[in-house]
């Protein structure tokens, strides 16, 4: 068969696996310059053929040349003359051989008996009078996506929102500090009571997811029940330090 | 089509489908099979779950046919669905939601939030323990402001609310690919 | 409770319950039956199916029985749904691959195998109720930790996570010797 074919590649790992498949050498001692050649126009060609080109498609480029470099070296020297040990190609085998058993238990579970193409099962439904113990289960992300549907209604306020967050969650987390310097341990609730809106209130309690993250508070429920604690979990030098580190949630990237 | 092979695949379609299946759509599926035969295949799996004694019967209802439990395992079938779990409505999971984010909050601004009154709704969610009463807000009327319980963590299985995704991570979670390319780098 | 008469009931709860149904909640609803005659009734009803060519089959999947057409109608009641095929892309077929075998995973583990980002692929995932969040890792920035679910045992037709296929080792998995001119730097 010589139909002329581009495959679809789902990304330099797979294209380099089509390679070293075609050109049935063994993965686990790869001809570098060979493949590296042919894997450039591959990318070449795509490219001609107007198809995107993501970015980890240049990076591996860029690793293949890298490795291609160090191969042509005599053993024990790299660019800098350093003493270098083992394989360039290592870590890439490493990676190919790993994507490898996922791509193969990919196509084990495509063979299996799959639900709604090769076997169905009826649908019914629990008629509701009957149904009493509680939710069936539900995951993070139902929550989620209800919440965001919620915001797509309500498209003002959400832009709203959003411009009025990026303005104030990095003030809102510095006056939180100053408040729990000076308060010692604080209720959850009570860091809301002094919202004027509902915007303030979101801002607040970013900040405070924002704080929980890079690990400046505390948060914890000393019964089941119990009101939810709030605490400082470090100095507050070292957490000004940390903040100053960190990027805040959509602070910043211009987006 | 043998007789076997379409028994079975009549079989199938019945099985398959919850809502009456008409004979003529039947036949659709089945392009090329005489509507005589399927009538009579139908006929045969009626009369044969009848007098096996089957979990399930062949019923002619509201202009087609529907595999049915019988009446006499009525009781143990409402057993089963007795104690299943109910799915959450729409309103039920949007409001604690914003409970869960906004907490605390009281009625009347959940209510601004969702558009729509939420009595019904909130009263389920205290039932179920998912929302409670967490104090009464200061402002005239003083009404109640509500929050999530721990019952709520356990359901989303959230170590504590600072789990819960933040709006990015929401959004990363919940669109479309975008293009953005995210440095891959953490750990 | 005689048999016959528990047969047919058994056949009744898991016709009407479209998840699949684990025997001790059959034992639940038949409070007093004792487990291992279920076992035993479930056993033959799953011979019957299979040697009488039936419309459909007894699956033993994602912890528990559940009836499923078999595989050789599938055309037909495909057809009655008037096409739609659940196709799954090769990303997220290798996706919830990965998930599968190595969770609980962060999405930059997943990223990092793959070797592409895979936004878009995840939330389809999280969509279909294949994958969920499980936790969040403990490392800085807490990325959220990723998990397969029962809808995804149900999909694939497995009994427990147990039952997925092993995944080769790495050693195994070189491809045949070549003669090429490469300096070689192992073995």
């Amino acid at each position: 068969m010589t139909r002329v074919q581009l495959e679809i590649f789902e990304g330099p790992l797979d294209l380099l696996l089509h390679l070293i498949k075609k050109n049935e050498v063994n993965i686990a001692d790869i001809p570098i310059a060979a493949i590296t050649e042919q894997y450039l126009a591959t990318l070449e060609l795509m490219q001609s053929l107007n198809l995107d080109v993501a970015g980890e498609f240049l990076v591996m480029a860029a690793t293949l040349i890298h490795i291609k470099s160090r191969v042509l070296l005599p053993p024990g020297e790299d660019e800098d003359g350093e003493e270098e040990e083992g394989d360039p190609r290592e870590e890439l085998v490493r990676r190919l051989l790993e994507y490898q058993r996922f791509k193969e238990a990919a196509e084990e579970l495509e063979g299996r008996e799959i639900l709604k193409r090769d076997v169905f099962v009826r649908r019914s439904e629990v008629p509701e009078d009957l149904a009493t113990a509680g939710f069936e289960g539900l995951s993070l992300f139902d929550l989620i996506s209800a919440l965001r549907q919620v915001l797509e209604r309500f498209p003002d306020e959400g832009i709203h929102e959003v411009t009025l967050e990026r303005i104030s969650v990095r003030e809102k987390m510095s006056s939180l500090l100053d408040d729990l310097q000076r308060r010692g341990k604080v209720i959850f609730q009570s860091l809301f009571e002094a919202a004027a809106s509902r915007f303030e209130i979101i801002v607040t309690f970013l900040a405070m997811l924002e704080l929980a993250k890079i690990r400046a508070i505390r948060v914890w429920q000393e019964e089941r029940e119990g009101p939810i604690v709030i605490e400082l979990a470090a100095p507050l030098e070292d957490i000004q330090e940390r903040m100053a580190q960190e990027k805040i949630e959509g602070e910043g990237d211009g987006a | 089509m043998e007789r076997d092979r379409l028994k079975s695949v009549l079989e199938s379609l019945l099985f398959a489908c919850d809502a009456p299946l008409a004979v003529h759509r039947m036949g659709e599926v089945l392009e090329g099979v005489d509507k005589k035969e399927i009538a009579s295949v139908l006929q045969e799996l009626q009369a044969e779950y009848e007098t096996s004694g089957r979990g399930f019967r062949l019923v002619e209802v509201a202009g087609g046919f529907q595999m049915r439990t019988p009446k006499e395992n009525a009781e143990w079938v409402k057993n089963l669905f007795r104690g299943r779990p109910a799915r959450m409505s729409r309103a039920t999971l949007e409001t604690v939601a914003i409970i869960a984010y906004k907490q605390p909050i009281t009625r009347a601004e959940i209510e601004a939030i969702r558009g729509v009154d939420v009595d019904g709704v909130l009263s389920t969610l205290l039932e179920r323990r998912l929302v409670r009463i967490v104090a009464r807000k200061d402002v005239p009327g003083r009404p109640f402001l509500y929050g999530t319980t721990t019952e709520f963590l356990e359901m989303f299985n959230l170590k504590d609310l600072s789990n819960l995704p933040t709006l990015k991570e929401m959004e990363e979670m919940t669109l479309p690919p975008s293009q953005n390319q995210e440095p891959s780098g953490e750990e």
